[in-house]
C-alpha cells in the first residue's frame, strides 16, 4: 500500500502539469471533486459540517479495525476536490498515520495562496476536523 | 486641477490597477464592495502622517491647528459634494452601517412608539434592515416592507399604498448593492413627507455614481461610505437637517461631543460635534477631502456615460446566446452599472473562484441581502460592479472568462 | 525585526519629528493626545492601498483574501501584544470612546437595574464617564465616585470602602491622561470581583507605557485607541471575556455582524464579528499591526526606562528655584512621563502659544476632565507628555523656553 | 485723524521688527492687550461673548455720534492683544468704514499661520462680531 507522502507526492506530480495555471488547477479540482464517492445521505447533518468554511462540507468518519474512513461531500465544486484529495490521503490510515501527517502537498500545488483565509479557513477547519475524528478514535482504542 | 480626460489618465492615478493576481492583470469588478484609491488619496494620508498628524480641536499648537484646518476643510467640501446647506449637517461616522445605527438609535427611539411603522423595502442591505428590527422590537413599532418585483425594482404603486399616517421613518436604499436598481426615493420622499414621516437614504452605492443634492431630494438623513466612494476606509457620513439633529439626543458620548461636564451630568456640544463623540478618523477624513475632489474633477456625468457604456458591453456580450447558462436577478434597466448573475450549473463561489484564477475580481455570496435572496429563491449570486477606471477590454476579457465557465458546464 | 538600539535610530523611524514650526524644529511633547506614527506603519496603510485594497471577509477573490488574511493576523498579534485567552476575545472598534461605549450600551443595558451602582473614579476622562451617566440615567443605576486625593492618586482606602454589593460595573482609568497617576487596578480589581462586580479598564494612556496582560490582571473589559500607541487613527480595540461578550447583545448591527437575516428578525454572528457591525477601518487594522510590532520590538521595559529618564530630568529641572511660578498639578510619584501645570500669573493657552512658537507641541486646557479640573480648583492646565522618541535634549530646550515664559510675568 | 490703512500700516511696521520671531511677536501682542483700556465689569456679561474662540472674549459696541468705540476684555493675554488691535483700527470709525475694511494687517504680521483654524476662528469671530454691531448701526441710522 503506498504511504501517505506517495499519494501527497502523487497529486502533486498531477498538478506540476499545470506549471501556474490556475485556473486548469481549479477545473482539475473539480474534476476531482465529482469523482468522490457519494456520502450516505443521512451523514449529511448539521453536526457534520465543518465550521468556518464558507461553502458546506460535510465529512463523516467511520472507524473500523484500527483505521479511518471518510465520507465527505460539498455544495461547491472547488471545496468538494479539496476535501477529496484529503479523503484519498488520508482513508484507510490509522489515527496515529493521520495525526503524524505533514501536508505538504498543500503550499506544493500552489493552492495556499489561491485559496486565501475564508476559505483556507475552510480548508485548515477540514483538517482540523478530520484530526479532531482521528484524535477521538486513538483515544477510544 | 485639471480636467482629467482620457479613461488611460484616470487608470494611471490608481497603482493598485496594475497588481498581478494569479499571474494574471487584475481586473478589479469588485467596486460595488469598495472602491480603490487614486493616488492623491494614498498621498494625502501618508503626507498627514509625515507632516501634521496630531489630535485635532481644542489645541493651540502647529500640527493641531494644521490638522483641524484640514479636517474642517474636508467637511466644507461635503457640504458643496452633496449640497447640504451648512457643513455643520454632515457628521463623520465610520460608514454607512455607523450612520444608520446612530438615527435608529438616536432618532428612532425619540420619535417610535408602539404601532407606529417604520418603512423599508425587500432590497435592503442588512446594514439598514437590522438596526430597524432592533429598535422596533425596543419601541414596539412595526417594520413594513414596500414590495420588490421580478425585475428587481420597487413596486412604487404598492409603496405609495402602504405609505400611511402610522408610518413614523421610512428608511430606503438608493441604489440596490445586490441589483443594481436605482429606485424612485424623489416620489417616496414626497409621499412620506405628505404623511409627515421622516426619509432615510441609504447612499452607500449612489454616491460614487451620480450628483447628489440633498436639498433638492429634500430627504431628511443620507448615509454615505467614503470606501465606496474613492476613499479611505473606516469613515462614512451622516448627513441630517439640522432641526431633526438638534432634537435627537447624542449617539455616542465621551470627548468631544460635550460642553460641559459634571460628575452627575453633562451638557452636549453643538452640531457636528455633538455627534462625534471621541477621537475621530483624522487622517481618513482629510484623505477622504481628494477622493472628493476626484469624483467632482471628473465629473458625475462623465462617470454616468462611461460606466454605461461598460455595462451596455457587458450585457450584450451576455446576452448572445452562447450564454444561455447565465441568468440575469435584476433586470430592470433603471439601474448603475452592477449587474448580479447566476451561471446555472455551477455554484457562484466557483465561478468566483474561477474568475480569480484568471486574475478578475468580483463578489459571490448573499451580499448581505438575505431577504433579497430569499425573495429570488437563490442562495447568492455573482455580481460584477464596474467604476470609472474599468475598460472595455476588461468587459471583453471578463466575457470570454465566463464564457470559458460556461463551456465547462456538462 | 532588529532591536532597535537608540533613541536616534527610533527618531529616524520617525519622519514628521523633522518638522519645522515657526522656523523652529518640531518638539513634540503632546503624545497623550496621539503619538506619531512610525515609518513602517504609514508604509503598511500605503502598501494596503497599493497593493490589496478590498472589502474582507465573505469574498473569494484574491485581494479580499490578501486582506482578511492581514486584518486578522493584526487580530492574533493583539491577543499576544495584551495576552488575552483568544483573539475572538479583540474586537475592533473606532477607539477607546467607542469601546466603552458599546460596554456600557450593551452590558450596561444588561445587567443594571434601578438602585444598582456604578463605580468610577474622579479622574475620569468624559468618554469613561458621560456614557455611564447616560445608561445610569436610563436605567435608574447610580454612578459613584471613588475619591481622589490632593496629590492626584485615587484614595484606596476610600475605594474598596465604597465597593459594596451593589456595584455592578466598576470602570477606571488606568492612568490618567490629564495627571499621569497609575491607579492601583489590580487591587480594584479583586476587590470589585469579590462582591461581583465586573470591571473594565480604560487603558487609553497605558498601553503605549507598560506592558499589558489582561489574564494576569483578570480585567473583564478593556478599552485601547490605536492613535495613542504609534498606529493609525480612526481605531480602537474592546477586550472583553467570552463569557462576558456571548451574553452580551449586540451594540452596533449590519452587515458582517449577522448569521441570518429575515425581515422579520435576524440572528447573530459569532464573535468577534457579532460587534463588528460593516465594513470595518481594514487599512488602520492592517497597519496598527506594524504599531504593535514597533512596541514590541523596543519592549515595554526599555520605553520605560528611556521615559522616566526624560521625566527625571524634566522634574529635576522644574524644581529649581527660578521656576518657582510653576505649579505642578499632579504629584503623586507613581505615574508615567506625563506632567500637568500652571504657570501662575499666566493662562494655560498663553503659555501653550508661546511654547508653540519654539516649536514645542504641547496640550493645554481641560483635557475631557473637566470634573477633575474642578477638583484642583482650576480650568485647565499645560500638560507635556513624552514618549519613547523624545530625547534629554529637547527636554532642556523645552525648560529653557518655560524659563523664559516665567521671566516674563513681572 | 489717521486712516484705518494707516493704522494697519504703522502696526505692520512695528510688528516687521521681530522678522520671523513668532515668540517676541507674542509677547508685543500680550504688551499691547495690557495696555487696552479697561472695561466696563457691567458690559462682561455673556452676551458679549464672542462665539467660537477658545479663550473668552468680550465685545461690547457703543455708537455715538455717527462712529463706534469699542470696549474689549479677554481671560487670555494674546487674544487680549490681538482683539486690542482691532480696537485700535476701529474705534471711533464709521460703520460705513469698518464694514468697508479689508484687514490686511493680519497675515502681513505673520499671525495667518500661527493662528490656527481654533484660535483663527475665534480671531475671525471677533472681526465677524464687530461687523455686525457695525451693520446693526448702519441700519439703525
Ligand atoms: C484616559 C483616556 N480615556 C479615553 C480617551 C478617549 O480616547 P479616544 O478619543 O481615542 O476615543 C482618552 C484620549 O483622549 C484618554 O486619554
Ligand atoms: C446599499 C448598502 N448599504 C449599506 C452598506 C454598508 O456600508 P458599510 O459597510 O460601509 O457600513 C453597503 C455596503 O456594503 C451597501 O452596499
Amino acid at each position: 500500500m503506498k504511504t501517505i507522502n506517495d499519494i501527497q507526492d502523487e497529486i502533486i506530480a498531477d498538478f506540476s502539469l499545470f506549471e501556474d495555471d490556475m485556473e486548469s488547477k481549479l477545473f482539475y479540482l473539480m474534476d476531482i471533486g465529482k469523482k468522490l464517492a457519494p456520502m450516505d445521505p443521512a451523514h449529511q447533518s448539521p453536526e457534520f459540517i465543518i465550521k468556518g468554511c464558507m461553502s458546506k462540507v460535510w465529512v463523516y468518519p467511520i472507524f473500523n479495525e484500527g483505521s479511518l474512513q471518510f465520507e465527505a461531500d460539498s455544495n461547491t465544486e472547488i471545496t468538494k476536490g479539496l476535501v477529496a484529495l484529503l479523503v484519498k490521503i488520508w482513508n484507510n490510515r490509522t489515527p496515529a498515520e493521520i495525526l503524524q501527517t505533514d501536508l505538504y502537498f498543500i503550499t506544493q500545488i500552489g493552492m495556499g495562496s489561491m485559496i486565501g483565509s475564508q476559505r483556507s479557513n475552510g480548508f485548515a477547519g477540514m483538517i482540523q476536523q478530520m484530526k479532531i475524528y482521528a484524535n477521538a478514535f486513538q483515544n477510544h482504542n | 486641477m485639471n480636467p482629467i480626460n482620457s479613461i488611460a489618465e484616470i487608470r494611471s492615478l490608481f497603482p493598485v490597477l496594475n497588481e498581478q493576481v494569479n499571474g494574471k492583470q487584475l481586473v478589479y469588478l469588485d467596486n460595488a464592495a469598495t472602491t480603490q484609491k487614486p493616488i492623491s488619496v494614498i498621498d494625502a494620508l501618508q503626507s498627514y502622517y509625515l507632516h501634521d498628524n496630531a489630535n485635532i480641536h481644542r489645541s493651540a499648537h502647529t500640527l493641531a491647528s494644521r490638522a483641524t484646518e484640514q479636517f474642517e476643510s474636508t467637511r466644507e467640501l461635503l457640504q458643496t459634494f452633496i449640497n447640504a446647506k451648512e457643513s455643520a449637517e454632515c457628521i463623520f461616522t465610520k460608514g454607512v452601517t455607523e450612520s444608520i445605527n446612530l438615527v435608529a438609535a438616536s432618532y428612532g427611539k425619540l420619535v417610535l412608539k408602539a404601532g407606529d411603522e417604520v418603512l423599508l423595502t425587500e432590497m435592503e442591505h442588512h446594514s439598514n434592515l437590522v438596526p430597524w428590527q432592533r429598535i422596533c422590537a425596543e419601541t414596539g413599532a412595526v417594520l413594513k416592507f414596500i414590495p420588490i418585483q421580478t425585475d428587481g425594482s420597487i413596486d412604487l404603486e404598492a409603496a405609495l399604498a402602504i405609505i400611511n399616517p402610522k408610518v413614523k421613518i421610512v428608511s430606503v436604499v438608493w441604489v440596490s448593492n445586490a441589483l443594481g436598481t436605482i429606485n424612485p426615493i424623489a416620489t417616496i420622499i414626497e409621499a412620506a413627507h405628505a404623511i409627515g414621516a421622516k426619509v432615510m437614504i441609504d447612499a452607500a452605492q449612489a454616491a460614487s455614481h451620480f450628483k447628489i443634492d440633498v436639498q433638492a431630494l429634500d430627504c431628511d438623513f443620507m448615509a454615505i461610505s467614503s470606501h465606496k466612494l474613492y476613499g479611505p476606509t473606516g469613515l462614512g457620513v451622516l448627513y441630517g437637517k439640522r432641526e431633526l439633529l438638534e432634537a435627537m439626543p447624542p449617539y455616542q458620548s465621551g470627548g468631544e461631543m460635550i460642553k460641559e461636564v459634571f460628575l452627575t451630568h453633562s451638557t452636549y456640544n453643538e452640531l457636528p460635534y455633538k455627534f462625534e463623540a471621541g477621537t475621530p478618523n483624522i487622517a481618513a477624513v482629510i484623505a477622504f477631502k481628494m477622493a472628493l475632489q476626484f469624483v467632482t474633477d471628473i465629473g458625475h456625468e462623465t462617470i454616468a456615460v462611461h460606466e454605461k457604456s461598460l455595462y451596455d458591453a457587458f450585457l450584450l456580450g451576455i446576452q448572445q446566446s452562447s450564454f444561455n447558462k447565465i441568468k440575469l436577478i435584476g433586470t430592470n434597466p433603471h439601474k448603475i452599472a452592477v449587474q448580479s448573475f447566476e451561471v446555472v450549473g455551477m455554484h457562484h463561489f466557483d465561478v468566483g473562484m474561477l474568475l480569480d484564477a484568471s486574475g478578475i475580481a468580483v463578489r459571490t455570496g448573499h451580499h448581505c441581502t438575505q431577504p433579497l435572496m430569499r425573495k429570488f429563491g437563490i442562495e447568492g449570486t455573482v455580481r460584477a460592479s464596474f467604476a470609472i477606471y474599468n475598460t472595455a477590454q476588461e468587459i471583453d476579457y471578463f466575457l470570454a472568462a465566463l464564457q470559458k465557465i460556461c463551456d465547462r458546464i456538462k
